[in-house]
């Protein structure tokens, strides 16, 4: 174990090397960029002994990393906005393909106007995709998370790769501890990738042929029987990553939740500053808690609904929406209760778009939002009225 | 938890100030977090950044409002058109100043407690040789005078993130932070 | 590996993770797509070995003569129209 | 009696890899150069098609005509996922199989071209071809950038044929300095697959760019597939030639090209073109076959 102070791109780059990646395909866009230098850096000396194809687009650095993975080589990249935008086909593709890829996006608003800044637009936008979707909250849950993700993605029961997704500069460009885990303990946690099939001359198979309406639904099916059982391989991973390396994860996080009468329910950054926020409401008398999602896909509906079963109010924050509907982590949560016959006041709070910051001012503004206001419906926190 | 905003101008390296008084921080085994002000920073244009220290986990994830210490790093930054450096300050917080004058010249100096420092950086980083003479590169010199006059971190850990941090003339660098860790009024 | 095996999935469990073949085409007979047969006359044929060449399936054998192998031939013509010595005729499929 | 006749004449390898039952249409151009290839470069090869001709004469789910490692991939992905898998396996120690991206010329010269000269500007050792039959053909025949000046497609109908040159792909990728680009034809098959054996044994990215008549979307009857293919290098219009390390050198020299009208003549696809739009093209194909005969003279061996 070896602790250094670095910003979140660099903790990619470093959980890509930890996981001992063999290819890497990427393309430079802000800001993503220091994960590209980086790992330009370790593989030009050696410290990662990987081929890194510098491509000419992150449509390229998909596919490049689709051929990889293909042919049985563990396969990394990194992106943000536009370019996961562009990526979209072939992030289908490569999840149809089940080709266990962990790419890493840098949370950023999309354009126009030009935007460099955090906002969930980017990934929100390719929910759909067979992707799993992973939103952190710190550079040491990057890390984590990478190394965790390989192993959940590369499982031979899911095989379907991990985005994980971390907020643009609050993550990217801010550095802090991270503990990195030595080589050899890794290998213990994750083994080589290995799959049972793969481009390989000695055991030849097409992949991804024509497939006839006779054949095709029941592999849609499958990549959803995947999505599903990946819930528990992402706990048992969690738990065993844990056990080994002292640091816990699971699908949510539950804070102060059981007890309180406003539930926060957020993800990546916001909810570090949420919890931080718990404890001064809660110094001042309020019954407050939050609950963080760490998955959007697959989502965690049942641990959603026990945690937040007992609430008076529950408030979800997004940092993006879906125009003319209401925040996604909104939609997905009221689905979840839904599914209960759960029915509780519930607040969208829309915060943080295009980088505005959201600080502890930010989210006392949203729960007393919540306690002022009637339920069932979305408010725009820190919007110019 | 201390919270630090340093201002500077692009190209000063006050984002690596930030980063090297974290480090500094972590080497005393504190939790530290460092980032700086978002934007497209040009040469020569205001830029902010930012150090949270604690003792306990850092979770929060966005900017500074009500820093305890302010540094800056370019004196002509103080009075600039549009800019409030002392915007937020705590009482009884401490700003250091990269300056030749007195504190006392500055107003805010003994204004609800808040302490001035100053310490002529800009001297010391062009003893060194630390950037051109016509844009000295100020950020290590003044990480000397932030670990005497905050006591937040000791000038040992603030070498040592130097020579981590800087990639060339890393002992200059260390010598310009020990240097202003003497020198600061 | 028996190239003409056939594989049936009848139950998503049964099926592969993802789209990847097992077979080979030799499992699909194209000899309905035809609407007429080329013939070989072994008394004109040369061994030349043109026909054999220029098959698109590949639907004739490697031997002298060479043999058009009627499960795969589609009846494209195009030994008829290359053969140097016009020894394929084109006869009607009698159906 | 017949054990006393001597061998068919082979000139080409004689193992088949690729197996028939695929699902070309009668006569197509693109099977038989799928063909060669494959008896060219052996069953140490990993292939990859984007949408073509080829995803779907393949075969469908779950068979496969080519028995060699085969990723089906996106329109404009083809050179990209080739990439992949190249350095993908120099990267676990594979330095000897062959990686050969395979695409039409709609994902070549149009939506694929961007991925293309990713990888050859990168030099990535590849094999890249292009079977070019002029047209999108499987999405039923709509034009492409390599269709000719004077045809029909679904999208340039016959009061309004596509007007203006093919794009000259090979000059792009000439201009790319990759070590290797051969042209090729189906009519040709000992030159074909000739050219597919050197490009084996050289690193880097090598361009092939494979003629291969489309009986159903040059309207011409599949019988006349070879002889289409073999008119065109004749005329002068698909002129066979390589260019190693920017040097030109042709394969094929007719000592005096044939009118092209012999070659139009035979396609439906050209059948409405009148003197003057065939007088147009004859002196076209002229001006192109001397100035590859320049730069053969200039940049010769």
């Amino acid at each position: 174990m070896k602790k250094v102070v670095i910003n979140g791109d660099f903790a990619a780059s470093y959980g890509a090397l930890s996981a001992e990646v063999k290819f890497i395909a990427a393309y430079p866009i802000t800001p993503q960029t220091l994960v590209v230098e980086k790992l330009s850096e370790l593989v030009s000396d050696g410290e990662l002994k990987a081929s890194f194809v510098k491509v000419e687009s992150e449509h390229s650095a998909m596919a490049a990393c689709m051929g990889a993975e293909a042919a049985g080589v563990r396969s990394f990249t990194a992106t943000s906005s536009q370019g996961l935008l562009l990526m979209s086909e072939v992030l289908h593709w490569s999840a149809r393909a089940r080709l266990p890829i962990v790419m890493s996006n840098v949370n950023r608003a999309v354009g126009p106007g030009w935007s460099i800044w955090a906002d969930d637009t980017d990934s929100i936008s390719q929910r759909d995709t067979g992707w799993m979707q992973v939103y952190v909250e710190n550079n040491q849950e990057v890390y984590d998370a990478i190394l965790m993700g390989y192993k959940i993605s590369e499982d031979p029961g899911i095989l379907l790769p991990t985005m994980v997704n971390l907020d643009a500069f609050f993550l990217s460009h801010t550095s802090e501890i991270v503990e990195m885990i030595d080589t050899e303990d890794v290998r213990k946690f994750l083994p080589p990738y290995d799959p049972k099939y793969k481009l390989d001359v000695n055991d030849p198979h097409a992949f991804g042929a024509l497939t006839s309406p006779e054949y095709y639904y029941e592999f849609t099916v499958k990549i959803h029987k995947a999505m599903i059982k990946a819930k528990r391989k992402i706990q048992e991973v969690g738990k065993e990553f844990g056990d080994k390396f002292g640091r816990y994860y699971d699908m949510t996080e539950a804070y102060k939740t059981e007890d309180a009468d406003i539930i926060l329910v957020t993800h990546g950054t916001i909810a570090g500053t949420a919890k931080e926020t718990v404890d001064r409401l809660r110094a001042e008398g309020k019954k407050v808690g939050n609950l963080k999602i760490r998955y959007l896909r697959p989502f965690p509906d049942e641990q959603v609904y026990e945690h937040l079963k007992n609430a008076k109010k529950i408030v979800v924050v997004d940092r993006s929406i879906s125009y003319g509907k209401e925040g996604a982590f909104y939609s997905e949560t009221k689905a979840s209760l839904f599914d209960y016959n759960l029915f509780v006041p519930t607040y969208g709070m829309i915060a943080g778009l295009g980088g505005r910051d959201v600080s502890i001012q930010t989210i006392r503004e949203i729960v007393k939002t919540a306690e002022d206001n009637e339920p069932n419906k979305i408010f725009f926190i820190g919007e110019k009225k | 938890m201390i919270e630090i905003r340093l201002h500077g101008r692009g190209g000063q390296g006050a984002v690596k100030a930030a980063e090297i008084l974290a480090k500094a921080a972590f080497y005393d085994g504190k939790i530290v977090q460092s980032f700086p002000f978002f934007g497209v920073e040009r040469r020569g244009a205001p830029v902010q950044a930012f150090t949270r220290i604690s003792d306990d986990p850092i979770r929060v994830h966005s900017y500074i409002y009500e820093p305890d210490v302010l540094i800056v790093l370019d004196p002509t930054l103080v009075g600039a058109e549009g800019i409030d450096i002392i915007e937020g300050i705590k009482d009884n917080g401490k700003i250091v100043i990269n300056s030749t004058k007195d504190p006392s010249d500055f107003e805010f100096h003994n204004k609800n407690g808040v302490q001035v420092y100053t310490v002529d950086a800009t001297a010391i980083a062009l003893k060194f040789h630390l950037g051109s003479a016509s844009a000295p590169i100020v950020n290590t010199a003044i990480v000397g005078a932030i670990a005497k006059v905050t006591g937040l971190v000791s000038i040992d850990a603030v070498k040592k993130a130097i020579i981590d941090t800087i990639p060339r003339y890393k002992e200059e660098n260390a010598a310009a932070a020990e240097d202003t860790f003497n020198n600061v009024k | 590996m028996d190239k003409e095996k056939k594989y049936e999935f009848n139950k998503t469990e049964e099926y592969p993770k993802m789209v990847v073949s097992f077979g080979s085409t030799l499992t699909n007979k194209t000899a309905s797509w035809r609407t007429f047969k080329p013939v070989i006359n072994e008394d004109k044929c040369i061994g030349c070995g043109i026909c054999w060449k220029f098959c698109p399936e590949p639907a004739i054998t490697p031997t002298n003569p060479p043999k058009i192998i009627y499960d795969y031939c589609k009846g494209c013509g195009i030994c008829i129209v290359e053969c140097p010595v016009n020894a394929i005729d084109k006869v009607d499929e009698k159906r | 009696m017949n054990q006393e006749k001597k061998k068919l004449t082979i000139t080409i390898p004689e193992e088949e890899i690729m197996q028939a039952g695929h699902l070309a249409c009668q006569g197509c151009g693109a099977a038989i150069a799928m063909r060669y290839a494959l008896k060219a470069l052996g069953k140490d090869i990993i292939l990859d098609f984007p949408a073509c001709c080829w995803s779907v004469i393949d075969g469908p789910f779950p068979y496969s005509a080519t028995q060699v490692p085969l990723f089906h991939t996106a329109f404009e992905t083809a050179a990209a996922v080739a990439s992949g898998i190249t350095n993908g396996i120099q990267a676990i120690g594979n330095d000897h199989t062959t990686v050969m991206a395979w695409a039409g010329d709609g994902g070549t010269f149009d939506i694929g071209i961007q991925a293309l000269s990713g990888a050859a500007e990168r030099n990535d050792n590849l094999i890249y071809t292009v079977y070019d039959n002029e047209a999108y053909m499987n999405t039923g025949i709509q034009r492409s950038s390599a269709t000719p000046h004077g045809a029909w497609t679904t999208t340039t109908p016959v009061k309004h044929f596509k007007k203006g040159e093919k794009k000259d792909i090979d000059s792009i990728l000439v201009a790319h300095g990759i070590p290797y680009l051969a042209t090729t034809s189906i009519a040709y098959a000992e030159d074909m697959v000739k050219k597919y054996k050197r490009a084996k044994e050289i690193r880097g990215t090598k361009f092939m760019h494979v003629f291969a008549p489309c009986p159903t979307g040059w309207k011409s009857d599949p019988a006349m597939t070879v002889k289409l293919a073999k008119l065109a290098v004749e005329t002068g219009v698909f002129p066979l030639y390589e260019v190693v390390n920017g040097k030109y050198k042709l394969s094929i020299k007719p000592k005096e090209l044939k009118p092209v009208e012999e070659y139009l003549k035979l396609q439906g696809r050209f059948k409405h073109l009148q003197k003057d739009d065939i007088d147009y093209i004859q002196k076209k194909v002229i001006e192109k076959w001397e100035i590859l005969l320049k730069k053969v003279e200039m940049f010769g061996e």
